[in-house]
């Protein structure tokens, strides 16, 4: 178990995982669950566990949609979309820094991305 | 000269862990009039309290300082062990060294002066401390039983048969409460009815239970013995004394489109109505939002078909003032609303029911009488999905934070009753925990499992769908199995969380009685008096102080009646000698006390008095009448010339604790 | 100013019996710690405490009074709590125009199943005085300590 | 005005309405005036004064003289019927034994303003059309009228009598005034200056109970501040906190009872602005649980012995104005 990831996924995400009281309804309610592997109350009790690792290298991750069903439902206030997106970024920085440099976005440019999608993509894609 | 002794508790390590109690002996020995100061293991067991005893009668102590828990635990202890050695009880005084400081200061150097500073601030106030005695205040012979639903019938039905009068307030038209609503009770699935409602007629026949059906409490004066009481008789329009209830005129009314509450408004009734057949008492009622008469003047159909001409259009609101020595509380629970929690669909699709309204689907007197059909089609239901835990165990503003612990097993039972009826049905239940605690709970649940072959599943419902065709797609997870499912259901019972009646709050500000965050009744102890409140002569019956099944209510409704009849018993009651008194040769008669006494206490009268020049005047002075006063010094500051003081906690008492803290 | 880091307020707590003793005592049974600098007198209700009691806390050296009383509406006594709303506004008032610091004074509403918050409150408090140091607008110099 | 008050209360006397006077007396000098009580026609003849410096509130004194005997006369200004409405509705008057006479008020004027312009050995004032000619064993000074109206007067809330049986001269309105200017311009500085400035003020006291004795809410039989019993009496203000404290304490007690007469500051001899300390309240109270005058009625409840469940928390007071 690495103690300092899971820290650094409760501090990323802000999410008290221990609040989870297993009832299962983010993943009841979750439209990407038949394209994950771990789903999303995994994530949070993988998480509680400190069992990061499996999580760090499941397509999973990117599965989520962040679509905030299981936030907007979940009556423990848990907020799991959130912890699935700090294991993403915890992902994501591993990879080092190769992001994609602002001087490579023009090229991609089309009239139809939204700007949110670009600011995104700084962070999220890697070359 | 005083002589103070000073005794301090270790209660086992409970105190000693934290605060040095031999340093806190030592340095309050020092402390002026102090002749004796000791320390011991536990001070309330029978040895330690003997130990005090026996100082009071070798030293001669004219007053006792007690070092150890809240004095909201054993203040009456050490009072009690003080008068038996023949010191009047209010010479002791508690510093509370253990909840205030033992228990929540972990250096022992900080606590240890904590509670020698404690110590010196009660010894302090003992010196200034007076004996007092207690006065006595008659009991009123009667009770209020607020609520008329199985709580509040057990605890009249209790409080008639010791032979005192008690008298039921039931806001709705018939008692009976949330029971009547019901069709089979869990463990037994014996019919609910037959159950109550004779219990219903025991107590409209008992010669000692009046029952005020269609009133609500409107004023609640005085304290414990003596209380005054208002009750409005909400006008029903009919004369209870004649009506029959035979029937005729909810028969004959032709405003038939009344949605009927007791059977959850998933039928009608007419606007004169009984809300069911063994209704208690068996009287009329009409509406007046429905009522054509009453709205427009234009009908009078039941006034013309009444041979007893019971009905009466211009019947009004009657307030009746009534004197109670005790009053229990009963005002039970309600399933929250639904609406918010749209995943649910139970706003917009009349097939996702909640269970309350299941029961009346399932009962034999409601809508469908007694089969059980969808409320959107009329058609057999084939898969019924039950969720559970809909707004129980939530996070803050999601619902609620408690579990609501009946629905378990009526669920339980549900599923039962409808697999034994309809062997064609599939039945599912999603649960997060199934929580069976009581007896034969847990072996009711394996029966529907094991025999009744009901599929439970470990997961919550994440989202209901009503599809065009009519069935309802019930998406939800499975954790055991770790996959999502999605089931094609007929109908959809979700157990709604229950929460205390609304009219809840509004009572317990009129009984100055306390209430937790829910507004469930709090009680005076969690654990040593759970049916008392913190206000005296109160006393709790029911789901009004956390949400209870039919057993465990009926249980505490007969120890509330108890507790009651404990009360009623007594001839008198002794009252609180800590009260006001006022000070004649300084009052200035000003009024300013009697107009923030809550309590009427203070009166004022023209007294002829010897001025220091000795001529006479007549003067206008307050009184305090101790019986009535309660103590609470509203009066001590709203008097400007300080005439006005409180006994136990007086000006001078105060500021001296003031000085020893600040010392 | 000079801050002094070592300087320990002391603080006078008055809390009705019904809720906010009640509260404070909770508040001990679930050991929820508060600092030490808290002592509690108990007063039947928050009605009970007069403007001069406050006075003469700070006269005798303290550094922050604290008044804490059921929550409106709720109390014992009906109507007590009500009273000091009033009055007690009008005190801390009256201090703060003649210039007295204003986190020297608090009334609060601790029900007594709020331990959580009364352990919370007595918290902040002290750390409020604290950081103003000791009480010098408000002190008789003849009980100041040495 | 002197005339007709002399002429009315002489004949109250003479047909046994009233048996005795309460109006103002002579002194030495015209601007020394005292609250004083007639029995016969020859004294009001001989010394009965009603003029521009008879400022003194009559109300308080009414507490003993409503208890004697028979029935006494009261003429009072319109400022002094708030205090005696006030005083009738704390039980202190006896108001069937006063027959009240509502008199014009002022603005009156204050000698020290005159002799605060370094006019010495004053004689006599007279007022000719707002100049004042003053007569000094030096010769005659003049000055504004207006430069010399005393405090309590600049800032007059009312010209109406609240309370009266008949009225000489007219019966005037309740005024806009400034009353609370000046307690704005403290609410808005710092709490260090606003200290800085009540330390100057209060440090001056000299404990000479002025304030107290003349203050028609303060009337106790025997006040807090002279009982041994109550903990916090004191006979003169050792340090800067007694000077503090009896005057916090001093201004609770009247808090929702004082009328604003301004009599506290007309007679401190060190010239603390201790009306300011009630005006304070009377802002607050005003702001905070709605407009409430003392003394404009017998009946309505006072706003220390009243409440509203959604009143404001007094945390609102922390949150205003300035630090």
């Amino acid at each position: 178990m690495n103690k300092n990831e899971k820290d650094w996924i409760d501090i990323t995400s802000g999410v008290n995982v221990r609040k989870c009281m297993r009832c299962g309804k983010c993943s009841a309610t979750c439209p990407s669950y038949d394209e994950m592997e771990y789903h999303p109350h995994q994530f949070v009790y993988m998480v509680e566990k400190g069992d990061i690792e499996p999580l760090l290298n499941s397509k999973s991750l990117y599965k989520c949609l962040t679509c905030f069903a299981c936030v907007e439902r979940c009556p423990r206030g848990v907020e799991p979309a959130k912890v699935i997106e700090a294991v993403r970024l915890t992902a994501v920085r591993k990879q080092g820094n190769n992001h994609l440099l602002p001087d490579q976005i023009p090229d991609m440019l089309d009239d139809d991305l939204p700007q949110q999608a670009i600011v995104t993509a700084f962070r999220k894609y890697t070359k | 000269m005083q002589r103070i002794g000073v005794f301090v508790c270790h209660c086992g390590t409970n105190i000693a862990a934290t605060v040095d109690v031999k340093a806190v002996a030592e340095a309050l020995s020092h402390e002026p009039g102090v002749v004796v100061s000791q320390d011991y293991q536990y001070m309330c067991s029978e040895s330690g309290q003997e130990l005090v005893k026996n100082a009071i009668k070798e030293h001669g102590l004219t007053g006792v300082v007690i070092c150890s828990c809240s004095p909201r635990m054993h203040e009456n202890t050490f009072r009690k062990a003080a008068a038996s050695a023949g010191l009047n009880p209010y010479l002791v005084e508690i510093a509370n060294i253990r909840e205030q400081c033992s228990w929540i200061h972990k250096d022992i150097a900080s606590a240890t002066d904590k509670a020698i500073i404690l110590g010196k601030a009660a010894v302090a106030k003992v010196h200034l401390n007076a004996p007092l005695t207690a006065g006595e205040s008659p009991v009123v012979k009667r009770a209020l039983v607020i609520g008329g639903g199985i709580a509040g019938i057990q605890t009249a039905l209790d409080i008639a048969e010791a032979g005192f009068d008690v008298d039921i307030v039931e806001k709705e038209p018939t008692i009976g409460g949330k029971m009547a609503q019901i069709d089979k009770t869990f463990p037994t699935l014996d019919c609910a009815a037959c159950i109550l409602t004779p219990k219903m007629v025991e107590a409209s026949q008992n010669e000692h239970i009046t029952i005020h059906s269609f009133s609500e409490v409107s004023d609640v004066k005085g304290f414990v013995g003596n209380f005054t009481v208002t009750i409005k008789k909400k006008a029903r329009y009919v004369d209870e004394t004649k009506c029959t209830g035979c029937g005729l005129c909810t028969e004959k009314c032709p405003m038939k489109k009344v949605p009927n509450e007791f059977n959850m408004g998933l039928d009608n009734r007419t606007a004169v109505y009984i809300p069911f057949a063994q209704a208690v008492p068996k009287v009329a009622t009409i509406d007046p939002n429905y009522c054509m008469m009453l709205k427009n003047g234009k009908c009078g159909v039941c006034s013309k078909v009444c041979s007893v001409g019971a009905i009466d259009y211009k019947q009004t609101d009657k307030f009746i003032e009534q004197k109670y020595g005790a009053i229990v509380v009963a005002t039970g629970f309600n399933p929250i609303k639904l609406d918010k929690y749209d995943e649910f669909a139970y706003s917009c699709c009349p097939d996702v029911v909640t269970s309350l309204e299941l029961e009346r689907l399932m009962n034999a007197a409601g809508p469908n009488g007694g089969t059980l059909l969808r409320p959107s089609d009329k058609t057999h239901p084939h898969t019924i999905v039950f969720v559970q835990c809909v707004g129980s165990r939530c996070d803050d503003e999601k619902g609620k934070p408690y579990c609501s612990k009946i629905c378990c097993m009526y669920t339980a039972k549900h599923a039962m009753l409808i697999r034994e009826k309809y062997p064609d049905t599939e039945v599912y239940v999603f649960y997060i925990d199934v929580r069976t605690p009581g007896k034969n709970f847990d072996e009711f649940y394996r029966r529907a499992v094991e025999q009744y072959n009901v599929h439970y599943i470990k997961g919550m419902v994440g989202k209901v769908t009503p599809k065009a065709d009519g069935k309802i797609d019930v998406q939800a997870s499975d954790l055991l199995a770790n996959e999502q499912l999605h089931i094609n259901a007929d109908m959809v019972v979700l157990a709604a969380a229950i929460e205390p009646d609304k009219t809840a709050r509004p009572l317990a500000t009129m009984l100055t009685t306390q209430m937790d965050t829910n507004d469930f009744f709090t009680e005076a102890h969690p654990k040593l008096r759970p049916v008392e409140s913190a206000t005296a002569g109160i006393f709790l019956s029911g789901a009004c102080q956390g949400p209870k099944d039919i057993p465990e209510t009926v249980a505490q409704a007969s120890a509330a009646a108890a507790k009651a009849i404990g009360l009623l018993c007594k001839n008198s009651i002794t009252c609180n000698p800590c009260v006001a008194h006022s000070d004649e040769l300084m009052c200035n008669g000003c009024s300013a006390c009697e107009k923030v006494c809550p309590y009427g206490a203070i009166t004022y009268q023209d007294k002829e008095f010897r001025m220091p020049d000795r001529s006479t005047a007549i003067r206008r002075v307050a009184s305090v009448n101790p019986a009535v006063c309660q103590g609470c010094g509203a009066c001590t500051v709203a008097c400007p010339s300080g005439a006005m003081d409180l006994n136990g906690f007086s000006n001078s008492q105060i500021m001296a604790e003031v000085d020893a803290i600040c010392k | 100013m000079q801050v002094n880091e070592n300087f320990e307020p002391v603080i006078v707590a008055f809390c009705c019996n019904w809720c906010s003793y009640a509260g404070a005592d909770l508040s001990g049974t679930n050991r929820l710690n508060y600092p030490a600098n808290v002592k509690i007198i108990r007063v039947p209700c928050s009605c009970r405490v007069n403007p001069m009691f406050i006075l003469r806390a700070f006269q005798r050296g303290a550094d922050g009074v604290i008044i804490c009383g059921c929550h409106p509406g709720d109390c014992h006594y009906t109507s007590g709590n009500y009273f000091t709303r009033r009055r007690i506004t009008l005190l801390y008032s009256m201090l703060d125009f003649l210039g007295i610091e204003r986190n020297r004074t608090r009334l609060e509403w601790v029900s007594a199943a709020e331990g959580a918050k009364f352990a919370a409150v007595m918290n902040q408090f002290v750390e409020d005085v604290k950081k103003l140091g000791p009480n010098r607008r408000l002190e008789d110099l003849r009980c100041r300590k040495q | 005005m002197q005339e007709a008050m002399i002429k009315r209360a002489k004949e109250l006397l003479a047909d046994g309405t009233v048996n005795r006077v309460m109006g103002w007396k002579k002194g030495e000098f015209a601007y020394d005036t005292t609250p004083a009580v007639f029995e016969t026609a020859e004294e009001i003849d001989r010394e009965f004064v009603y003029n521009d410096f008879t400022q003194a509130n009559q109300s308080k004194y009414l507490i003993k003289e409503s208890r004697k005997e028979g029935k006494i006369l009261a003429l009072l200004k319109p400022c002094d019927t708030y205090s005696f409405n006030q005083l009738v509705k704390e039980h202190r008057i006896i108001r069937e034994n006063v027959y009240v006479i509502g008199i014009p008020g002022g603005p009156k004027i204050d000698i020290e303003k005159i002799k605060a312009k370094g006019i010495t050995g004053i004689t006599n004032v007279k007022n000719e059309d707002f100049t004042l000619k003053i007569e000094t064993i030096y010769g005659v000074e003049t000055m504004p009228f207006y430069e010399a109206i005393s405090v309590k007067c600049e800032s007059c809330k009312s010209k109406k009598h609240v309370v009266y049986d008949e009225l000489i001269g007219e019966d005037g309105d309740v005024l806009d005034s400034n009353r609370f200017d000046m307690v704005e311009k403290l609410e808005n500085m710092t709490a260090q200056e606003r200290y800085d400035f009540w330390r100057g003020e209060l440090s001056r006291c000299i404990r000479c109970n002025a304030c107290r004795n003349v203050c028609p809410a303060c009337t106790c039989e025997n006040c807090v501040f002279d009982n041994p019993k109550s903990g916090i009496d004191q006979k003169a203000a050792a340090d800067s906190f007694e000077e503090n404290m009896f005057h916090i304490i001093r201004a609770f007690h009247v808090a929702g009872r004082c009328t604003d007469c301004g009599e506290c500051s007309r007679v401190c001899p060190q010239n603390i602005p201790l009306h300011l300390l009630n005006r304070k309240f009377i802002k607050d109270i005003n702001c905070l649980y709605g407009e409430y005058q003392a003394g404009a009625d017998t009946t309505s409840k006072a706003p220390l012995t009243d409440y509203r469940t959604d009143d404001c928390e007094p945390s609102v007071v922390h949150e205003r104005g300035a630090e």
